[in-house]
């Protein structure tokens, strides 16, 4: 046992820092330009696959996909100043955003070389879309218990159940689904579980929206009606299912996204206290030292696992305080702001927005209960 | 033994009136559409609280009102924001049927809400203003506080919508129309600001209180891992949290609303009593929002949902009439001007000085 | 099922605010003659039999013990009242208070006709001092663990064993101890147990010193080896002394000082912001209306009390939010105070104080865990 | 694929060095009497640390020190403060020995305290002055800065003792031996604050990686209800948190610290960096101590047990060197000027704009 839960920080040498203030100055230019406009949360509700593949172009995406794959063939460093660089100003980052963050590296360390040449080259250049499905009705964060079942056929397998949450569905050219490929051993509920790449547009398969409590349309249940999947379309082993999700893990919870979602709003509180539209108070100070202080610990764990060191432990960390802070700043700019007061439409935008994508912040991705309960686990308390 | 009714004074709403209203909104829920964004005013329901006498329920029996007090006022602000009611109540009786009967304006029971007005006669979110048949302005002229009953068709409206996804306008008035205004007594401009506040502390109870249930019933029934989540002691120990900060909003509020029936509002300790519940309110508005969401998972954050009826008028109000934080400063002024030695007479008595007046900061509601 | 778990308020009428005012003026008086110095968490750390007779005689102990047995035979509002008075001043009330709480009302309630004449009016003027002995070495919440054995003998029992915490048991007279008087039955852990009035100075009888953190001795290990008590001294019925120390739990927890422990510190606070001394800060005004608010709801539950009606619940909502409180308050005014900016006596005595027996606020009487326990059963949730 | 030596270089210390250090400290712990209230120098320890050199770690070697680094210093100060060992590291060498190199004074390695006396000669809560053969004073005179090393026999000092009972007195000096201090440069003067600062967060954070173990050691062993506490999911929850911001705590101070040994202090950014350490040692503070005596319950607060050795100087520190709210304060003032479009910016630099220096407010310690 160790009472250090987090790797040793690191410090950013020149090569980065280039690298990001490259991609501000980008950025800086588009919103100059009108090309977004800066949002919170943008990379589940900001869909633009213009901006996606501008970004393709210019080799920001498929970062840590070898060159001959298409990618990049750089370092998940770089990955995450270009990611840091891409939330802080609110762009429209949607649309690639799970095929950067999850389905290229599963696909690089689980994918037929003939998955890799089909899907990579297409990622990388911001073309092919994808989406996870994971979640289903009443599966909660025990996963475990899904029931989309993969029936054995010849050649391939067929899909029939339902996937909940899934963003972007509706957008998306693909998902990965995790469903039964064996029946359900109570004893053993992690086996028997498989990863399928399924075609959203294959016969079978329904897309219905679910709408979010702000009336918007980022989620989707998902169908599948016997959807059949080739062989070729099996991703990893059969029945490992469960252990190639987990192994992903670290990366979906540790990075950038899981601290500054609602980065725009602070940065526009920080402006209304200077311009008197807010009290000054030192909440702001406290806000923006705890974004600080994620910002090294989110660029520790990368360089963790960058090593190839694990990082679980870690990554759950950074999640549970970095989507708890992103709430508290939704939170902290309401307790300041007065109704019938002032009309700031680009605070109150911000911040309507924030809070109304708040709730989700501590649930995604594994909620903040199980990933404390993780956090007792490598504390040695389970 | 001392005669108990010496000592303390419950102070309970009518419970015919309260049973009244939990049937009707208990249909009410029963029956009204599957949530919306948008929240526009329920014309038909307004017409059912109109002919229980419920809109005008604190008007003067004189002028066509019902000749409620605020302990009743309160009851029904709270029942029908645990219902997610789309009515102007606040606005239209207990902030604009009062001023309208403090100015000696007439009163034909017509829709109305009420603003502040600035010295350019802009008016910003103004709740129910698209609604309404006239709306009542208050505005300070010159150390003068006037009053005028404007009707709807002399403003400019701006349509705009507040975090609950209800109407709440920019008004522009004509600058003659407010002209000409009815000279009000100085108190009513000061009491606006508090009683707007309390009437929406009052509405911000009343829906946390269901948030409480709607939670309750969603931990019995929803399993994880084999067992209701109700189970798990983090859920429980959120689950207490959120019911206990609720009921602490619940005594501030109620208290408040003791004091202001029982003196009628001329109690100087009603800005220190206003305070004290719009505070506690506030603070518990984090807790139970948060709580809340994180204990109904991604189900609450739905249209379909009835969570977010509550949780975004929950957090829409309780930023009308002062921000948490202009309402903590103010309550810090107090306790400080109070200083070492009378901060608990000003906890026992809202006085922070023998003979203090104290008007609330950035009350332009 | 209700989510309304506290009684609807009530409000003070001008029989009680007439009593309040006149026990202000004395304590204020008392104050100005350097009769005490005011302190934070004083009913459990000052202690002063002479002010304690002096309450007596005044007439503000056995407050709710009748007339017959040498009380004043008021109400529990009346007690409040003079008890959040006693409490805001930080008055050396800690000789009494196990007593006027507690144990008068258990001795009302369980008592022999014997046993009240013999106890009620030494503790209605303030004379005879009582402790409490539940707590033994490991039991911490779980008070069906105590192993203290009772031994039926002739004419009484004896009682071995050990009881910890005790708070003021070197300078106390007697104490109520829980005892086993039947082997442990695991399936009915609550049965089996009776209550006892043990003479602290009888034959048998060690008390050894349990120093605090900050040096300060309130706290005793009292060894109980063999002691004899007599029959006429079992509390109660033999066998029931779960449920009769159970009985009680509403009344031990919902009082004031659950709440104003740190009263001096906040309103010293308040002074030093209105002097300059602190920077002027709107977490004051919170912290005062969450003193105020439990005021109200204290107040409540006091009156839900003397109406008989069931308050379990409520009274532990008010000290979970009170408690709470009370150690908030510490570390906010902590917060704000630099180490060798200002010298303010006062203030850091006052500060240093709290600080050191903040941890103890959320832990006495039921930790706030249990008790989060108690409201989420009360919401039916257990 | 790119050298990752290029894009990040670890800041971790000397291994050797913590190596001997933590056999040291294990040493120690393993032979020190019983925790007490009041807490008095240990000359012994100090002795020890001195013949290798650690009591001048960061000294000049040119000046008998060790040359050390930031780096190595903090993990120095992080150690010994999880040990509780009562020496004053952080004034003899980060503050006292670098003021004298940076003045040109002799070193004659006799055990030093720092402090900036007010222009009438008094300083307070100056930590282990007693115990010192002489005090290095540092103060603003006529927009310059000066530094002294005044002989303890010519200050008269009033004994006081902080919140973790250690000396921590008010010392009186003869405004004579001010008089003719030495200038040193304007950016001396500057940094004291900081350098006080970032020590102090070293030594809390250290002491809180302590009571995270402590806390661990006793819910593994402790039983209620028939098992381990640590087996219940609310105290799972509470030790996950407590580790959790105390994990937070370290990322902040160890990259100030990286930064300060980087630049060796010259960094514009490190008022930001010091301040975001100080932020977030600050507030975990408060969630560590509260929840680590919850988690140990009554036994945890009684004086024979190690807890408080580690949770009162940990309140102690949080406020010296400015308080919470000072740097929070500071921190605003830098966000707010750094507005909307250089918010990142400062958080990535430490800069509020393109070329900026700022001090510190409250900065007398």
């Amino acid at each position: 046992m160790s009472a250090r839960l987090v790797p040793p920080g690191a410090r950013e040498l020149p090569a980065l820092t280039d690298l990001r203030l490259e991609v501000r100055a980008f950025l800086a230019d588009q919103v100059a330009a009108g090309a977004f406009v800066p949002h919170v949360d943008t990379w589940l509700t900001r869909w633009d696959r213009d901006f996606t593949r501008e970004l393709g172009r210019r080799g920001w995406l498929g970062m840590v996909i070898p060159t001959e794959y298409g990618g990049q063939g750089r370092t998940y460093l770089e990955r995450f100043v270009v990611t840091e660089e891409l939330l802080v100003v609110g762009a429209p980052v949607a649309a690639h955003w799970i095929a950067e963050r999850q389905i290229g590296p599963s696909l690089l360390r689980y994918g037929t070389e003939e998955q890799k040449q089909a899907f990579l080259p297409g990622i990388s250049r911001g073309e092919v879309v994808f989406g996870i499905g994971m979640s289903e009705p009443d599966s909660g964060s025990d996963l475990a218990s899904v029931r989309t079942r993969a029936e054995r056929v010849d050649g391939g397998w067929r899909l029939t159940g339902t996937k909940v949450w899934t963003s972007g569905a509706h957008e998306a050219d693909a998902f990965f689904a995790l469903a039964r490929s064996a029946p359900l051993d109570p004893a053993h509920r992690h086996e028997g579980l498989s990863q399928f790449i399924v075609d959203l547009r294959a016969p079978g398969v329904t897309i219905r929206p679910i709408i979010s409590m702000g009336g918007d349309h980022h989620f989707n249940e998902v169908h599948l009606d016997g959807v059949l999947i080739p062989d070729e379309r099996v991703l990893g082993e059969v029945g490992q299912g469960w252990s190639q999700v987990s192994s992903e893990l670290a990366y979906e919870r540790s990075g950038p996204e899981r601290v500054l979602s609602t980065f725009q709003l602070l940065a526009a509180a920080a402006q209304a206290m200077d311009d008197g539209r807010l009290p000054t108070d030192p909440g702001l100070g406290r806000h923006v030292a705890r974004v600080a202080a994620l910002h090294h610990m989110s660029f520790a764990v990368s360089t963790a696992l960058e090593h190839h060191e694990d990082a679980d432990t870690a990554a759950a960390v950074v999640k549970v305080l970095g989507t708890t802070g992103e709430g508290d700043i939704a939170d902290y700019v309401d307790t300041l702001t007065a109704s019938g007061w002032a009309l700031d439409e680009e605070l109150d935008t911000l911040l309507h927005a924030a809070i109304l994508q708040r709730p989700g912040f501590t649930l995604r991705g594994g909620t903040n209960e199980i990933l404390r309960g993780v956090i007792a686990r490598g504390l040695g308390m389970r | 033994m001392t005669d108990l009714r010496d000592l303390a004074e419950p102070t309970t709403p009518d419970p015919d009136l309260v049973g009244v209203l939990t049937d009707l909104f208990a249909d009410y829920r029963a029956t009204r559409a599957t949530p919306t964004a948008v929240v526009d005013l329920d014309r038909d329901l307004w017409q059912r609280l109109e002919q229980l006498g419920m809109t005008r329920l604190t008007g003067r029996e004189s002028s066509g009102g019902s000749g409620g007090g605020w302990v009743d006022a309160a009851a029904l602000l709270g029942l029908a924001a645990a219902a997610a009611a789309p009515v102007p109540l606040a606005e239209h009786d207990l902030l604009g049927g009062w001023l309208l009967e403090a100015a000696g304006l007439p009163n034909d029971g017509g829709l109305r809400t009420v603003c502040r007005p600035d010295p350019s006669g802009v008016a910003l979110n103004v709740t129910w203003a698209r609604d309404a048949s006239r709306i009542v302005a208050l505005w300070e002229d010159r150390d003068q506080w006037r009053v005028a009953d404007v009707p709807i068709d002399r403003v400019a409206i701006e349509e705009r919508r507040n975090l609950a996804g209800e109407p709440s306008d920019t008004v522009e008035f004509d600058l003659d129309d407010l002209e000409n205004g009815t000279v009000v007594a100085h108190e009513i401009g000061e009491q606006f600001h508090l009683r707007g506040a309390l009437a929406r502390s009052a509405q911000v109870v009343g829906a946390m209180e269901r948030v409480v249930e709607v939670v309750l019933a969603h931990v019995r029934e929803r399993e994880q891992f084999g067992r209701p989540i109700g189970r798990f002691q983090a859920v429980q120990h959120l689950v207490a949290d959120i019911a206990s900060e609720t009921a602490l909003a619940r005594a501030a509020t109620d208290a408040a609303v003791a004091r202001a029936a029982a003196s009628e509002w001329r109690d100087p300790g009603m800005l220190f009593a206003v305070g004290v519940a719009k505070s506690c309110v506030g603070h518990a508005a984090s807790v139970v929002v948060r709580g809340a969401h994180q204990a109904l998972g991604a189900i609450g954050t739905t249209l379909e949902h009835e969570l977010h009826t509550l949780t975004r008028p929950i957090l829409a109000r309780r930023s009308e009439y002062g921000s948490l934080q202009d309402w903590d400063e103010t309550l810090t002024a107090l306790a400080s001007s109070a200083g070492h030695d009378r901060l608990w007479t000003l906890i026992t008595t809202g006085r922070a000085k023998p003979s203090s007046g104290q008007r609330p900061p950035h009350d332009n509601a």
